[in-house]
């Protein structure tokens, strides 16, 4: 059993179980520490696929960014941010993902088929690294490369344009008050928000115009 | 050294734990780390291939066609970025308006 | 049909007729002057004298152009006669260069443009731009006519235009097609100078989408690529739609919409089917797919493959056409279309279907047109002929008539396609071009009527005679073409049609039985016709018809080249029939060179099979040909 | 002159043509402009000069004629289109040629001679009508059409005429257009001859399909080919389609399917063309409505011209009609039965036009008679005298009805024979010329009327056709068919009384018109008191005059109306002697028509009792006392009726049985007849197909399809409802499906000629498969095991032999599923490139 396989196993170990926790836990926060657990372990399996650069920009961007955008939306959002308990619907959801589970399985025996035995034989040491990468980055893959940019710039734009929500003049429309005002049980005032956007929600029973 | 078959095998778990994480669970958030989890697996197996396909297949269409499977990795990386991003900004619009961030609320939409 | 203020002549205008007379002894002597010195000059210095002799009450501004336009069509009889040694049918297709059909197409999208470019306000730039265009693309249409057409293809251009999948930019013109393009760039300018005097809103949409319908209808005539037809065929529907949409009747959104759903069904199984062939032949010929449809016509399919394919197709034109079980669109279309809108959807737009059959359902599938030439000729026959006169006859808005007669009309058309003869298919393709010319000509006089009453109930009208002398008798000059009073178009197509029905063998036993329907059509033809002229023309003139004004000189200059074209082609069908003949006599041998093989009954069933290259088709366009 | 125009170019025959067509065309066009004088002059000119070149062209037929009996004169202008004919579809040029021979040549001279005479009549009838060169136009257009129908060389070009003259009849009789009346008369003349132009048309097609040709010479060649034995010329009339039908109602099929020949097929339908242009029995009632149109309308169109090209039409093509016993006989008992019920008809009609349409019907009956039976030149010869003495009295009718318009103004009271009577003291050229005509109809001997009517009359006893070709026609079971011995007597029977009648009601309008006193008005001068009403009226202004005062008697006509008159009363009373009959050895008639009728009658007409012409000679004095008779008899019965006793036994017969009368009054009722069944009919079928187009065609797919498109939509949206994991788990399912889909092995294949008999086998792609094929079908498996890349098989097959193979594909899981293949090489017939 050489080093490399133990290597295989251990971050495969902690791969599953991050994913595992992602999907388990009650708390969201635990999830995104779950996550944290996979990215870290799908990263180190990188490396003896020679993906050196992959590695290095997994942890960079996923772990240091997409994660910690995780975590800040969770503190944002604070306890309610888990949602109760609700029993109702859970045949549909066992029903799909059990098909999905099975439908996995299915995928991976053609896959295994299809694509035969045989080990990796060790390639030379530049494949796989940043030189390599990063020209054909460059080179073929440029319009992609281009594209990726403009793509994160239209997703920021978004990002704020739907999140900034109504600091503008316009007070909610009728139809969102509506709707706002029927379906969602009011929380008792007792339960002081400890989100960070728990004072917008004050401010709006005490201005009035919100309820 | 490790045969791809294992490579395989844990991509599609993580992909059937990251899917059935999306159908099973009302959370929102939980529905978007459970992509994310599904993205990373297939980050993994395209990684995998494209290190088994180094020896195995030996012609080249294009000089850079060794690293394709990671440059697809490197892309796939970037949208998922782009996706989480936007994907967050419409959980935190929904709990403004409905403050909840349970999926099943979110059925403004409904026939 | 003379107005009722007749002047009552004293005595000493003897000295006057006299007078009249005696210039018309000289002019007639003149004439037979002329005939002595050259056959040329006198049916045209005879034409351009009675036309400029003919109009009463209008001046010189009417009867110039009457008179050019008379001594225009003679000269194209006289030079068009076909000398009896008939010219060998020439098979080779002379490579004519100039690409005039390219000319053709494009000048009417550029003119479009054009206009779009104008300012809105420009309203007389728009109109006179719009002639301007259409009568050029009419003068270039008119070289067509230098080539005597034969048995093969001319003026082809072949150009690769999207190489991967075989689509090349691929028009040519032959018999079938040469006289269907001239009836649209005879039909259009009239069409559109006509409208101009009732279509007053929104001139510069209404002159593009005239001008782009006519680059549609042009385009799907010449096009001999597949995908080209396409593009053409479903240019041709968004003009009309909005035509009908805009500038329509009282319900003119649903009508429209009715109309654009109705061919867009059909249009889409036909691509289908096109698409189906295209890379059926690529798998059967190795090669890339290929649109062309020479290189389709090469293709040998199994029965019911070629059944499919051919039902898509055909129902595309089937409901174009409209044959029986689906017309209902037309009626509702023609009602509501405004009049140029009604001439130009009845006068060309019928014809592709009728076209499109010829040439593509019988032309890619002659076994399946064959075998179900007996059961849609007995359509043709009963639900087009018998069915749509009966309607005809019953329905009291007059444009609904005219939509039902053209049903009636075209059910001749399709019954010539069925029966195969060499008569039937050229019967069918003249009379694709009478009923143009018949129906294009009755939709312009009640677009004259509705202008002035703005209701098109037949019961409104009475004893028009008196008033309108000079309309009655167009119209019943029109009247006489639609029933096919021979000496008129009308008779020529329908004799052709009814003997080739007889005569052909393609109909199992029932040619005799069809042959007879469509002769009792004749007699239901003038019960409903003779019903319209009845109750607008005769009888006492009610007190709203008594002060109606007679034809205007815009509408008398827009009806009078249909009237002349009505006897041009029912006195001498034979200029006509000559570039046709060529043409029907190769469907009809390409037809049987198919059929010997397997008739009808003993399918071929085999796997697909490329055969040969028919002799008459073009060059392929050479690979290497650059895309321009 | 014949050099100037060689026979086999005859331009002559343009000016013939030409000049009646200018003449339209002037008068049409520039009749308001020219004013009435120049539209008079070039009218009459047109026709003039049409007559004399017909009276040149007909000397120069003689000429030629002399020379070889079979010559014409021939011109042909263009070639107008052509069509497929004959057996192996040949295609049959139809050129625009006219050709005059015998027949055509004397049909020439009445149209263009008669036209003349009634043109002048027309000039000062229609003096003040205010349609004046429209009507001129049309008269002269109608000229024109009836000479292309008798010109023409071909049957085409003859429909050219026979429209155009349908046509015309239509814009004449519905000249007046004002009164929808006379427009709906107009109408239904029109659509009768539409009718009978659709058996033309059949017949056309017939032609050309089994002659293979359309001009007269041409159809003469091929003629026999409609008669062969055996299928060729059959005509499958019931079942329709050949009996292929071997559905569910097969058992209703006869055995063998009903056919006649081709003969009888084209002599049929071209009946029913002559019927319905000569208003014969089953489409003669547009007849009497076109009494509606003018007078000298109704003496061209609707006596002498237009309703003799029926019978012009079985002349000329005599010899196709004797090919076929069966029609013959139709025509003849037709034209008696024809003759016989508008006899009936016209004995108790009281308006004079009225009678003499009637008439008209019946002396048409008289020619069907002559030419069904045989007798062609008697037949032609009944044309020729009738054209004369019909028109005389139409004339002479026109001229007493123009008199007594002067102050009877409405329309029929002006022509009501109540209102007349003692004309002959006012109007004594009308009364010795409408005498003349009357004695020349009701056939006194040695008038023109006599000789024509007495031959016909004998031919039809005595003749007897036979089909001149035996041998060829046996039908499949038993010989051709021969009309029965009794079937000319019986004709002849019939026919004597329709002569006896045709004295009676002659006579009796005779007597009626012009003795007796008169019953008008008074007659006398008119009073100072009534001046202003009568003389203050304009000729258009219809008020009803106050007959009680007196007023002028009618005076005679013009002389632009008495001389024609004249003109047509001599040739009717003198046209006897061209063709007397009665064995008289000098026949010109019958001799100058030998050549046209020689190949129809020489075989084909026999005399009755096995040809025995002894028999038929002595017959022939009994049956020429015997139809003396009849003119005796009906002349002394109506002469007793209605001069001695006043017209007192027609009054008490009329009491004694009114609903008799009153039927027959009605025309038997005809026209109700055929209201009621035919066009009720057809009416009704519009409705329903009207209907059924508005709501069951564009119901079914117009307001179905939307329907359905509705509730489906209604349907989906309850699937909306707004739960992610809801619609995450459609999706699912939706993966599934198609994941299913990929994996299960689907074994297909294609099979590809490539070319000098050997094929492709390409078995389908899908997603982890692997294949197993037995080549030579066999029953093994090639290989045992299941390889993936192996999808494609080569195999060589000769042609006509069947090949066998068997596919098995296994997916990634498994699972296996077979498929049997064939390869169907069929005989490689040479699939020529042409």
């Amino acid at each position: 059993m050489s080093t490399s396989l133990i290597y295989f196993w251990a971050c495969a170990a902690t791969a599953v179980l991050g994913g595992l926790s992602v999907v388990v836990a009650k708390n969201p926060i635990r999830g995104a520490m779950g996550l944290l657990m996979l990215i870290v372990s799908v990263a180190g399996l990188f490396l003896p696929l020679h993906a050196q650069f992959l590695a290095a920009i997994q942890l960079i961007v996923y772990a240091g960014a997409i994660v910690v955008l995780f975590l800040f939306v969770i503190m944002l959002l604070g306890p309610s941010a888990s949602t109760p308990v609700d029993r109702r619907g859970t045949f549909v959801r066992a029903a799909s993902g059990g098909l999905f589970a099975l439908a996995g399985g299915a995928f991976w025996v053609i896959l295994a088929r299809a694509v035969g035995t045989g080990g990796p034989a060790a390639p030379d040491p530049s494949f796989g690294g940043i030189d390599a990468v990063g020209s054909v980055l460059f080179t073929d893959a440029l319009v992609p490369f281009e594209l990726s940019s403009g793509l994160l710039m239209v997703a920021v734009v978004g990002a704020v344009a739907v999140a900034r929500g109504r600091q503008g003049k316009r007070s909610m429309s009728e139809s969102e008050l509506e709707v706002a005002r029927t379906s969602v049980p009011l929380p008792d005032p007792a339960d002081k928000g400890t989100g960070v956007f728990s004072h917008e929600i004050d401010d709006r029973d005490a201005g009035g115009h919100a309820r | 050294m490790i045969p791809l078959e294992y490579y395989v095998a844990l991509s599609a778990l993580l992909f059937v734990i990251g899917g059935v994480g999306f159908l099973v669970r009302r959370n929102a958030l939980v529905a978007l780390m459970s992509i994310e989890v599904m993205l990373n697996a297939a980050n993994l197996a395209l990684v995998a291939f494209n290190r088994w396909r180094f020896e195995h297949v030996d012609a080249r269409a294009y000089a850079g066609q060794d690293h394709t499977g990671q440059v697809f990795a490197f892309f796939v990386i970037a949208a998922e970025a782009a996706e989480v991003a936007v994907g967050l900004a419409i959980v935190l619009s929904l709990y403004r308006l409905r403050r909840t961030v349970r999926t099943d609320e979110a059925d403004l939409l409904k026939n | 049909m003379e107005s009722p203020e007749t002047p009552v002549f004293s005595h000493e205008d003897r000295a006057s007729w006299q007078a009249r007379l005696a210039v018309i002894a000289v002019v007639a002597a003149l004439a037979a002057l002329a005939a002595r010195m050259s056959h040329e000059a006198v049916p045209v210095l005879g034409a351009v004298l009675i036309a400029a002799l003919v109009p009463r009450q209008h001046g010189w501004t009417v009867r110039v152009p009457l008179a050019a336009m008379a001594g225009l069509l003679a000269l194209f009889v006289v030079r068009m006669w076909p000398d009896v040694a008939e010219v060998a049918d020439a098979t080779a297709t002379s490579p004519e260069g100039g690409h005039i059909l390219s000319w053709m197409i494009a000048l009417p999208i550029l003119g479009a443009l054009a206009v779009l470019v104008l300012p809105r306000q420009a309203e007389g730039a728009q109109r006179g731009l719009t002639l301007v265009v259409m009568l050029t693309t009419l003068g270039m249409s008119l070289k067509l006519l230098s080539v005597s057409m034969g048995r093969g293809f001319h003026f082809d251009e072949n150009v690769a235009w999207i190489p991967r999948f075989g689509i090349h930019y691929h028009v040519a013109v032959d018999g079938i097609s040469l006289w269907l393009l001239i009836l649209t760039t005879v039909i259009t300018p009239i069409a559109t100078y006509a409208s101009f005097g009732s279509i007053h809103a929104r001139i510069k949409e209404w002159c593009f989408s005239l001008l782009v319908l006519q680059c549609g209808m042009l385009g799907s005539f010449v096009a001999m690529d597949l995908f080209l037809f396409y593009v053409f065929w479903e240019l041709m529907l968004i003009p009309m739609y909005v035509m009908i949409g805009v500038w329509g009747g009282s319900s003119r959104i649903k009508s429209a919409i009715k109309f654009f759903l109705y061919t867009m069904f059909g249009s889409v199984l036909m691509l289908g089917a096109i698409l189906y062939l295209a890379y059926d032949y690529a798998r059967v010929s190795g090669g890339p797919p290929s649109f062309d449809y020479f290189e389709l016509q090469r293709v040998l399919l199994p029965l019911h493959v070629q059944g499919w394919l051919w039902a898509g197709f055909t129902l595309a034109f089937v409901i174009k056409v409209p044959m029986f079980p689906l017309h209902t669109w037309l009626p509702d279309a023609h009602t509501e279309a405004p009049t140029a809108g009604s001439v130009i959807l009845a006068a060309v737009m019928l014809k592709m279907g009728t076209y499109g059959y010829l040439r593509f359902s019988m032309g890619l599938f002659p076994e399946m047109s064959a075998a179900w030439a007996p059961n849609l000729a007995g359509v043709a026959v009963l639900g087009g002929i018998i069915y749509g006169a009966l309607c005809a006859w019953k329905q009291d808005d007059a444009k609904r008539l005219i939509a039902y007669s053209s049903v009636a009309h075209l059910g001749y058309v399709m019954l010539g396609l069925f029966a195969l003869t060499a008569a039937s298919i050229e019967g069918s393709v003249i009379q694709m071009v009478n009923h143009g010319v018949s129906t294009g000509m009755l939709f312009l006089l009640f677009g004259v009527i509705y202008d002035r009453r703005h209701t098109r109930q037949l019961n409104d009208f009475g004893g028009l005679a008196r008033p309108m002398p000079v309309y009655a008798a167009l119209f019943v000059v029109a009247t006489l073409a639609s029933i096919g009073v021979p000496g008129t178009n009308g008779f020529v197509g329908e004799f052709m049609i009814i003997t080739g029905t007889f005569a052909s063998n393609m109909l199992g036993h029932f040619n005799g039985v069809q042959a007879t329907g469509a002769a009792i059509g004749v007699i239901l033809g003038a019960i409903y016709m003779l019903m319209v002229v009845q109750k607008m023309f005769f009888g006492p003139v009610s007190e709203k018809n008594a002060k109606q004004h007679d034809l205007t000189a815009r509408e008398l200059l827009s009806v009078a080249p249909l009237a002349m074209l009505i006897f041009i082609i029912g006195l001498f069908p034979n200029v006509f029939l000559s570039q046709i003949k060529g043409a029907a006599a190769r469907v009809k041998d390409d037809f049987d060179s198919r059929i010997e093989n397997n008739p009808p009954p003993m399918f071929y069933e085999g796997p697909t099979k490329l055969m040969p290259r028919r002799p008459e088709a073009p060059q392929p366009a050479t690979a290497a040909a650059a895309p321009h | 002159m014949p050099s100037l125009f060689p026979v086999n170019d005859y331009a002559l025959i343009a000016v013939i043509l030409g000049m009646p067509l200018l003449g339209a065309f002037v008068n049409g066009v520039w009749g308001k402009r020219l004013g009435e004088p120049a539209v008079k002059l070039m009218a009459l000119a047109a026709i003039g000069t049409s007559f004399l070149a017909s009276v040149v062209t007909f000397f120069a037929l003689k000429g030629t004629v002399a020379a070889d009996g079979e010559a014409k004169l021939v011109w042909s202008a263009w070639e107008w289109m052509h069509t497929t004919g004959g057996k192996n579809g040949v295609s049959v040029p139809i050129d625009v040629r006219f050709s005059i021979d015998q027949l055509s040549g004397v049909m020439m001279l009445i149209i263009t001679g008669v036209g003349f005479l009634i043109h002048v009549y027309a000039t000062s009838y229609m003096a003040k009508d205010e349609g004046y060169a429209r009507f001129f136009a049309y008269m002269n257009l109608f000229v024109f059409s009836m000479l292309v129908l008798v010109l023409a060389d071909s049957l085409p070009l003859l429909f050219v005429g026979w429209e155009g003259v349908g046509l015309c009849s239509y814009l004449l009789i519905g000249f007046w257009y004002q009164t929808s009346a006379n427009a709906e008369a107009g109408k239904k003349a029109f659509i009768a001859n539409r009718i009978g132009d659709f058996g033309l048309l059949c017949a056309m097609f017939l032609l050309v399909r089994y002659t293979g040709a359309l001009d007269w010479h041409g159809i003469s060649n091929g003629a026999a080919s409609l008669l062969n034995p055996g299928e060729g010329a059959r005509v499958h009339v019931w079942p329709l389609g050949g009996g292929q039908y071997t559905g569910l109602l097969h058992f209703l099929q006869p055995k063998s399917p009903v056919t006649i020949s081709a003969a009888t097929a084209v002599t049929l339908a071209l009946l029913l063309g002559c019927t319905g242009k000569s208003a014969q029995i089953p489409l003669y009632v547009w007849l009497p409505d076109a009494m509606a149109g003018p007078t000298p309308v109704s003496a061209l169109i609707h006596a002498a011209t237009m309703v003799t090209a029926g019978v012009y039409l079985i002349c000329r093509l005599s010899f196709v009609f004797v090919l076929s016993p069966f029609t013959m006989m139709v025509i003849a008992v037709v034209g008696a039965a024809t003759a016989l019920l508008a006899a009936t008809i016209a004995a108790v009609q009281n308006d004079i036009k009225k009678v003499l349409a009637y008439s008209t019907v019946s002396q048409l009956g008289f020619m069907f008679l002559g030419v069904g039976v045989g007798a062609f030149t008697a037949g032609f010869f009944h044309v020729f005298t009738h054209a004369f003495f019909k028109a005389c009295l139409f004339l002479g009718a026109g001229s007493v009805i123009h008199a007594m318009h002067a102050r009877i103004h409405d329309g029929n009271a002006s022509q009501d024979v109540r209102n007349m009577g003692g004309l002959r003291k006012w109007m004594p050229l009308t009364h010795w010329t409408f005498a003349a005509a009357t004695l020349a109809i009701i056939g006194l001997p040695f008038t023109s009327g006599f000789f024509s009517k007495d031959e016909i009359l004998y031919r039809a006893y005595v003749d007897h056709t036979v089909n001149p070709m035996p041998g060829l026609a046996s039908r499949p079971h038993g010989g051709v068919f021969e009309p029965p011995q009794w079937l000319g007597p019986v004709l002849y029977w019939v026919a004597w009384t329709a002569a006896t009648l045709t004295a009676f009601y002659m006579v009796r309008l005779y007597l009626l018109t012009f003795w007796g006193e008169f019953k008008g008005w008074v007659v006398g001068r008119p009073s100072m008191l009534g001046w202003p009403a009568h003389h203050g009226g304009a000729k258009g202004e219809h008020h009803e005059e106050d007959l009680s005062q007196p007023g002028y008697a009618p005076h005679e006509s013009p002389w632009q109306m008495t001389v024609p008159l004249i003109v047509l009363a001599t040739f009717s009373l003198g046209a006897g002697v061209l063709n007397p009959g009665f064995g008289i050895e000098r026949q010109p008639m019958e001799h100058w028509l030998e050549p046209v009728f020689h190949a129809a009658s020489e075989k084909a007409v026999l005399f009755g009792h096995g040809n025995d012409a002894v028999w038929a000679a002595d017959m022939m004095w009994k049956l020429a006392a015997i139809s003396f008779l009849a003119f005796a008899i009906g002349t002394a019965i109506a002469w007793w009726m209605y001069i001695p006793s006043r017209g007192e036994p027609a009054r008490r017969m009329a009491e004694a049985s009114p609903g008799l009368y009153r039927l027959v009054l009605d025309k038997w009722r005809i026209d109700e007849l055929y209201e009621a069944t035919v066009l009720a009919a057809v009416d009704s079928l519009a409705e329903t197909s009207a209907w059924v187009d508005q709501a069951i065609v564009d119901g079914l797919f117009a307001r179905l399809t939307t329907l359905l498109v509705g509730i489906s939509g209604t349907l989906l949206r309850a699937f909306q409802n707004g739960v992610v994991h809801v619609y995450a788990a459609f999706m699912v399912a939706g993966l599934a499906a198609i994941g299913w889909f990929f994996t299960v092995p689907h074994p297909a294949a294609t099979v590809v000629d490539a070319g000098n008999d050997d094929y492709v086998v390409t078995a389908a792609p899908g997603i982890g498969y692997a294949y197993r094929w037995d080549a030579d079908g066999d029953g093994r498996w090639d290989h045992e095991g299941f390889e993936q890349g192996d999808t494609t098989l080569k195999l060589h097959v000769e042609p006509g032999k069947t090949m066998l193979v068997r596919l098995e594909v296994q997916n990634a899981f498994g699972l296996v599923r077979a498929k049997k293949i064939h390869v169907v090489a069929r005989p490689q017939a040479p699939i020529s490139s042409l």
